[in-house]
């Protein structure tokens, strides 16, 4: 079971949508990634668990393009793109939502949303901008506060929302659910099993690990910058102690 | 809440940055060692007092140039280095100290103290109206306001008869007290480099007084600073004033020296040039803002002599530009940015060298 | 023997760029004449950028006497950076030879035995147009426009002294910032207040944009714009149309048809490629008059009376005509009303023959 | 001041105030919407005064062709400029950009005496834009200085809508408060942002071209210009263009009136209406509060 | 409900409210916290919750309504005067200082309230035996000690949020504003803060703003629920938790009962 997601290249993994193979990551001297291996499949739900500082963020914003991988490569759809900019990630599928939001604070909430508005790899618009505010309701009544007037939870789903804009084919929620209310947590995991649904794959990353292990396929948990663990899901959620003892709960 | 996005300078709001938030720019507090921060200011500063006799009269005029300007920098550098607060009419502080201080003094046997006086009276006062008004506005409006108030005060001198119009004024006797007079060129070196001491000692010990971090945490998060129980508007008037009374010391010293002084003195572009004088440094440090003074003037000084670079001096402005630009280009962090650079090369090499520890004594 | 050594401290950047390498131009073509020799002595060139800022002349025109040691200085364009040099060169007793900058005060108050000038005063441009106004053309209401600074006002105060003398009477004073350029709001004043003539003191890219506007606004149709020749000497080109048939008066004129002039103007024209102005014409003259002192001192700059004296006895065999110098030093010479035709300021007669300036405030 | 006076000078103040605009416009861009300090600027509008110099020989009576021409220029020296210097300073103290800014004047400045030398030039009117109409009395206005002013007026809307109401406006406007966000999203910040800094030292360039006219062509002509559109574009607001507009207009009604009412102390009038508009309101007329 | 302000509270707040433009964020809000209690604030996103924070600690002025502070009238009062009176917050977005070290961010905090006066620019601020003691006790309650060195912007996030509270405790504040201190935290650190709370209630008045409602039905002693400006219910948390209005309207159907 392991092996499904850590494999070498020219296997399942190469196959994969978006891989990672043995990635070193350091901010300055600091040494924080220490060979990490992931692949994120096609359709296929993610959890990436792990206490504070363990490199979560850092894992994503190196698969993002945000903090160059010192060794190791990038793969997506089986090609090798280490060093692939930001931009271009993004543009081969991913939707980002970043720890702490990134709203801009100097747009609109219709603005924030409308900027990243795009069709989808294959073409697909499943995510339009009436469907977002479908989604978020409450978004609807502050279509024109500036992104600096908006509540923290406001703030998440306009975050949410403007990913979703780019019909992505992952999603990366990294803590997206900080800061909201129990419904609208509720909401967002709805929302969350219902991109699941379209077929959108996610790498989700929530200090509620109970519902992370509910509504992912796999769950990788990271301990000082290596993995610690890897899963399915369904079985941790059956035999919850090993994660435990690495989430210290 | 105000907007930090959009006023692009100084990066003061941290509330909406949660991008990577240690980058270049970032300057931690940290003491630097008694050797750089005491020891090496004062050996350049004995040096400085030892050469004298052996400077030619041009060489020590140029460096009692470099040192008022110095002085002008360090002053400025309360509010830029210190407390974030960018200041495009520092000039105006430095031409009032000079204009006052000329105004002050008598037609036959000015008084040094006098004159002094009136020099850091008078721009502090400018300062403190100026700075009252002002430090409600932040970042780019907030440089635009102290150009404001600069140019106003320009205007004032430049078209009111009692400063003499655009022409400038005259110091008939340039001041004295007792024996020290700065008739004499010496004397004028002597008392330049100890203002120059005073102020650079004046104004590290500020930096690590409870006062200056006080202004160094409002440069990078003022709200926060407020929350914490800080009446900021306070601390940075009270930078504010302190940085234009020393603006003021200088502009004494330079009208002391030249004499003269003219509207000129007030210019956004002379407020302009010592903030470049500043950035080029590296705004990080007190060394940064001499050492980027020094550079500014030596580079312009040889970029425009003859005798040094044949024709191209006609050219001096592109030949200053180009080498502007590349130490941008170059010097991520100012000029401060290479001697930090060579400590950390220094420092790696002697991790990697354990034997070679005599080497790791590198400095800039 | 050394060299005798000459230095430039004349604008070479900036506005006034085209008038500094003017001036050089016209000095150097003198010492060629002279086979590279005046009053016996090879001559050493030496060179500083003023960039017409009165706040670095101290600076700039020390490296100049203290660096280069140089015998003489020949400085400036801009009158602030004058009365800078002046000074210090009544400090220093270095010979100084004002190549263009008309301040009233640098052979007025500021005037020094050491202290020369080949140019004119402001005064002196000035007072002939208002005499020429009045008497001449019989205008009896004036206006007057020009920038709010020293050169301006003592033009304008000139031209109001001659005028008022003459029965005229200047009825409103405009002035505007220097160097501002939006003269329309002055324009409508003077479209309200409907004078019989309207004088204005403006230099270089504001004369141009002045004479331009005047002409568009369809005043000159019906009131004559008068100047001192500033206002249209080295700008035809670029006003064209605009400045035809205009008056102005100044101690220089294109196609004098002298053949001194001829033979100046030709050479010039060889020499650089360039036609010559009033500026080469000063340039040259200001090399004319240290010939005359060196050689009554036998090349002995250090002569400083022989010097002084020689050129107050002298008459210098200028291309604009002869001219002497007064007590204080400035020329006592022609000035000649002109007349812009094509692009050519046309003598049409002499506005005042042998004309000095008063010399107020000089003692010496 | 009879009324017809007054009338006259509302005009000039209006007329004054849209070239304002034209000028600060492209400042508004780099400054106000990219964040970029750009010291430069006034070098932008003195070259482009100095291509409307140089094209006028061949172009002089094609006036729109040579805009064009020059505009195209512009683009191409501002993509190049940006790539070359600035494309690596967003990541750096902001304070960077006006040291780089500023050795910038200077070779501009150098370049601009070796290769045109220092002297003033004139550029004529095209033909069919040189009359005027006859206002008030023995005055006249010409046709030209309208049609400065309409083109201020177009650059305005265009520029209001670009970066008000397109998609690409709100791409800009988001880079300038979080770059890597913008990334993060698919958008190449990096060549955005080259065109919009290409498209602000085009717009500088055609407020040169247009002004060349009507003032002249001189050494440090863009020195003069800096300032005041920095004044506009702060008392605007920065990032509003509305803002920048009604700033450029408040500033021509203070500079003319001041002119003719206080004249002694004309030159501090703009300042002190600066000085006065952001003590009252510290983020400008438009700012975001 | 009663316009009066209650006496024993520490703060005590009435009719707060406070517009923007049109929108009414916070709407004649009565709130009284007492020492020895952790006043749970919850409710919708958007509710108003920071926004009564913001009044509060005086980072925003009051549209109207007052607040006392230990019976005393503190609704005009400066933010930072009002701080030194006691009145410390956390933020819900990090605001720290991100280019100082750990120790340096809470000495600075510290700072504030230290006495000998900071115009005695001699003496040297690293020094400053007051400010370094309490910024210690500080680090240690947050359990940061071990990164009291670290440059705080290269923290993680949930350690961000740790020196967030940090910095709010090393002003030792008589009333505590706690704008969603849990947020980010993963469970061990959840754990500590709430047994900090726990301590820290001896002696202060709690406010906590928090929308992790194991943690707040653990450790409330009252909630107040906000929706759109409004409280919508007060009581204890057995109350709350049964309160139909509150149910629907935040908590939702899930297993909270
Ligand atoms: N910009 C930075 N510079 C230096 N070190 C950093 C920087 N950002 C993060 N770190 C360090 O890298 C390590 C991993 O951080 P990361 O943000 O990836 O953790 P995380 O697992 O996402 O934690 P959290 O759950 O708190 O968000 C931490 O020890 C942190 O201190
Ligand atoms: N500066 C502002 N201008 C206009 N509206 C604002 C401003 N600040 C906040 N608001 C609005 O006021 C309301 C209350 O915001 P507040 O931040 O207090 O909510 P909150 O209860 O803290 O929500 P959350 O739990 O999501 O943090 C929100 O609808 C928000 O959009
Ligand atoms: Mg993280
Ligand atoms: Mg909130």
């Amino acid at each position: 079971m392991l092996e499904t997601l850590a494999e070498k290249p020219g296997t399942a993994a190469a196959q994969a949508m978006f891989s990672l193979q043995q990635i070193h990551t350091y901010y300055g001297d600091s040494h924080i990634l220490h060979g990490v291996s992931l692949a994120l499949p096609q359709g296929q739900a993610v959890g990436l668990l792990g206490r504070n500082g363990m490199g979560k963020t850092t894992l994503i914003r190196t698969l993002m393009g945000y903090v160059p991988a010192r060794e190791g490569q990038v793969f997506a759809d089986g090609k090798n793109i280490t060093g692939a900019a930001p931009e271009k990630m993004a543009r081969l599928g991913i939707g980002y939502v970043p720890e702490g939001r990134g709203v801009f604070p100097n747009l609109s909430v219709k603005e924030n949303l409308l900027m990243s508005a795009r069709a989808g790899l294959d073409g697909q618009k499943n995510w339009s901008y009436e469907r977002v505010l479908e989604t978020f309701p409450r978004l609807k009544e502050r279509l024109a506060n500036g992104g600096n007037q908006l509540s923290g939870g406001e703030q998440q789903m306009v975050s949410i929302g403007r990913a979703l804009m780019t019909n992505p084919r992952l999603l990366i929620l990294d803590e997206a659910t900080e800061g909201l209310a129990p419904l609208v947590v509720a909401e967002i995991w709805r929302v969350i099993a219902q991109i699941r649904q379209t077929g959108i794959s996610t790498l989700i990353v929530d200090r509620d690990y109970k519902k992370v292990l509910a509504h992912t396929d796999h769950v990788v948990v990271m301990e000082k910058g290596r993995l610690a663990l890897q899963a399915e899901s369904a079985q941790l959620q059956a035999q919850p102690e090993q994660l435990s003892a690495l989430l210290g709960v | 809440m105000s907007n930090s996005s959009s006023t692009p300078l100084p990066n003061t709001n941290q509330a909406y940055a949660q991008a990577p938030a240690v980058t270049q720019q970032s300057r931690p507090i940290r003491s630097k060692s008694v050797w750089v921060g005491v020891v090496l200011p004062l050996a350049c500063a004995a040096l400085l007092a030892v050469a004298q006799p052996f400077w030619s009269s041009y060489l020590s005029d140029l460096i009692v140039k470099i040192m008022i300007l110095s002085i002008f920098a360090l002053s400025l550098h309360i509010l830029v280095g210190g407390a974030g607060l960018v200041s495009l009419g520092h000039a105006a502080y430095f031409g009032l100290g000079a204009y006052a201080a000329v105004k002050a003094a008598g037609p036959d046997g000015s008084n040094f103290l006098v004159m002094l006086g009136a020099a850091v009276g008078a721009s502090g006062l400018y300062a403190l109206i100026v700075g009252a008004l002002s430090l409600r506005t932040k970042g780019v409006y907030f440089i635009m306001v102290t150009l404001a108030f600069a140019q106003l005060a320009f205007f004032v001198v430049h078209d009111v008869g009692y400063f003499g119009g655009s022409d400038g004024i005259y110091l008939m006797q340039r001041p004295a007290l007792g024996a020290l007079d700065m008739e004499s060129s010496s004397t004028q070196y002597y008392v330049v480099l100890a203002a120059l001491v005073l102020v650079y000692a004046f104004i590290a010990m500020l930096r690590h007084s409870r006062f200056g971090h006080a202004l160094s945490g409002i440069r990078v998060n003022e709200q926060r600073m407020r929350a914490a129980g800080f009446a900021t508007y306070g601390y940075k008037l009270a930078g504010f004033v302190i940085a234009g009374a020393l603006a003021g010391v200088a502009g004494f010293l330079l009208a002391s020296r030249d004499a003269v002084v003219n509207p000129e003195l007030l210019a956004w572009h002379h407020s302009g040039e010592v903030l470049l004088m500043l950035i080029l440094g590296g705004v990080g440090s007190l060394r940064g803002a001499v050492l980027g003074t020094i550079t500014f003037v030596l580079l312009k000084e040889v970029l425009s002599t003859h005798a040094i670079v044949g024709n191209a001096a006609d050219h001096w402005q592109l030949s200053l530009g180009v080498a502007i630009i590349v130490l941008v280009a170059l010097l991520p962090k100012g000029l401060v940015g290479i001697n930090d650079k060579w400590q950390k090369k220094a420092q790696a090499q002697s991790e990697k060298a354990p034997a070679a520890t005599e080497k790791g004594e590198h400095h800039g | 023997q050394d060299k005798i050594k000459v230095g430039f401290m004349l604008p070479f950047s900036g506005t006034y760029a085209a008038l500094g390498n003017a001036i050089e131009n016209g000095f150097r073509m003198h010492v060629t004449e002279q086979g590279g020799k005046l009053g016996g002595r090879e001559i050493e060139f030496f060179k500083v950028d003023d960039e017409s800022d009165p706040a670095k002349a101290t600076d700039n025109v020390n490296r100049l006497i203290k660096r280069d040691k140089v015998d003489v200085i020949i400085g400036t364009v801009h009158s602030g950076v004058a009365m800078a040099m002046a000074k210090a060169a009544k400090e220093s007793g270095t010979v100084l030879i004002v190549p263009n900058a008309g301040a009233d005060a640098v052979t007025g108050p500021m005037c020094a035995p050491n202290i020369f000038r080949s140019s004119f005063s402001n005064w002196q441009t000035a007072y002939p147009m208002g005499v020429v106004a009045a008497k001449q053309e019989g205008k009896k209401n004036a206006m007057t426009i020009t920038w709010k600074y020293a050169a301006g006002e003592e033009a304008v105060n000139g031209f109001k002294e001659g005028f008022e003398k003459n029965g005229g009477k200047v009825s409103k004073q405009l002035t505007l910032p220097f160097p501002n350029v939006e003269f329309q709001a002055l324009l409508t004043e003077i479209a309200a207040a409907k004078p019989d003539a309207v004088f204005s003191f403006f230099a270089g890219a504001g004369a141009v944009k002045f004479v331009k506007d005047y002409h568009a606004s369809g005043l000159s149709k019906t009131i004559p714009l008068y100047g001192p020749g500033f206002l249209t000497d080295g700008t035809l080109e670029a006003q064209g149309e605009a400045a035809q048939n205009m008056l102005t008066t100044l101690h220089y004129a294109d196609e004098l048809g002298t053949p001194r002039d001829t033979a100046f103007r030709t050479n010039y024209a060889k020499s650089f490629k360039l036609q010559p102005d009033v500026y080469a014409v000063q340039g040259y003259d200001a090399a004319q008059m240290l010939a005359v002192g060196l050689k009554a001192a036998g090349g002995d700059i250090a002569k400083k009376d022989v010097f002084r004296t020689a050129l107050e006895k002298a008459t210098i065999p200028s291309p604009r005509g002869d001219f002497t110098l007064s007590k204080a030093h400035n020329p006592v010479q022609d000035i000649y009303l002109r007349k812009v035709s094509g692009k050519e300021n046309k003598k049409i007669g002499i506005a005042s023959k042998a004309l000095a300036d008063p010399a107020r405030g000089c003692r010496m | 001041m009879d009324l017809a006076t007054f009338l006259v000078q509302c005009l000039n103040s209006v007329q004054y105030g849209l070239l304002l605009f034209l000028l600060a416009s492209g400042l508004t861009l780099i400054f106000g919407i990219m964040g970029v300090i750009n010291l430069a600027h006034g070098s932008f509008y003195m070259i482009g005064a100095y291509v409307a110099f140089s094209l006028a020989p061949y172009l002089g009576q094609h006036f729109i062709t040579m805009l064009l021409v020059g505009v195209l220029l512009a683009v191409a020296l501002g993509y190049l400029l940006e790539w070359a210097f600035f494309s690596f300073l967003y990541e750096r103290d902001h304070l960077q950009q006006v040291l780089m800014t500023y050795g910038l004047i200077l070779v501009f400045e150098g370049l601009r005496a070796i290769l045109v030398g220092n002297d003033v030039h004139g550029v004529e009117k095209p033909a069919w834009l040189a009359g005027s109409f006859p206002l008030m009395g023995m005055m006249q206005y010409p046709w030209y200085n309208v049609f400065a002013a309409v083109a201020c007026l177009v650059v305005a809307l265009l520029m209001y809508y670009t970066v008000n109401r397109t998609r690409l406006g709100m791409m800009i406007r988001a880079g300038a408060s979080n770059r890597d966000m913008v990334r993060g999203l698919g958008i190449n910040i990096k060549r955005l942002y080259r065109i919009v800094f290409a498209v602000g030292v085009a717009l500088a360039a055609l407020a040169g071209m247009i002004a060349a006219p009507m003032s002249s062509v001189y050494p440090n002509m863009g020195s003069s210009v800096l300032i005041i559109c920095f004044v506009v574009v702060v008392i605007g607001g920065i990032g509003s263009i509305t803002g920048a507009l009604i700033a450029s207009l408040l500033v021509g009604f203070v500079d003319t009136f001041g002119k003719v009412f206080f004249q002694e102390l004309s030159g501090m009038s703009i300042y002190l209406l600066m000085a006065i508009i952001l003590v009252w309101r510290p983020e400008g007329l438009m700012g975001k509060r | 409900m009663a316009d009066a302000h209650n006496p024993a509270a520490k703060l005590s707040v009435r009719a707060l409210t406070r517009r923007f433009g049109g929108l009414v964020a916070v709407s004649h809000v009565d709130i009284d916290l007492h020492e020895g209690e952790v006043h749970a604030v919850i409710g919708t996103n958007g509710a108003g919750k920071s926004t009564l924070i913001n009044m509060l600690s005086g980072e925003l002025a009051a549209s109207s309504g007052s607040i006392h502070l230990e019976g005393r009238d503190v609704t005009q009062m400066p933010q930072p005067q009002r701080a030194r009176a006691g009145v410390g917050r956390s933020y819900q977005r990090t605001t720290i200082f991100p280019e100082f070290t750990v120790l340096e961010n809470c000495r600075l905090t510290a700072q504030a309230q230290a006495r000998p006066r900071p115009w005695r620019i001699w003496e040297s601020a690293q020094h400053c035996d007051a400010s370094l003691q309490r910024a210690h006790a500080a680090l240690a309650s947050a359990g940061l000690q071990h990164q009291a060195q670290t440059i705080a912007g290269s923290l993680s996030h949930g350690a961000k949020r740790q020196l967030e509270v940090a910095m709010c405790l090393a002003t030792e504040p008589q009333v505590l504003l706690l704008d969603e201190p849990l947020a980010g935290m993963g469970a061990e650190e959840t754990e500590r803060m709430l047994t900090l709370l726990q301590q820290l209630k001896q002696g202060h008045a709690v406010l906590l703003v928090e929308h992790d409602m194991d943690a707040v039905f653990r450790i409330a002693d009252r909630i107040t629920v906000m929706v759109n400006g409004a409280v919508v219910a007060t009581g204890t948390p057995a109350q709350i938790r049964v309160d139909p209005v509150v149910r629907t309207a935040y908590l939702g159907e899930e297993e909270h009962a």
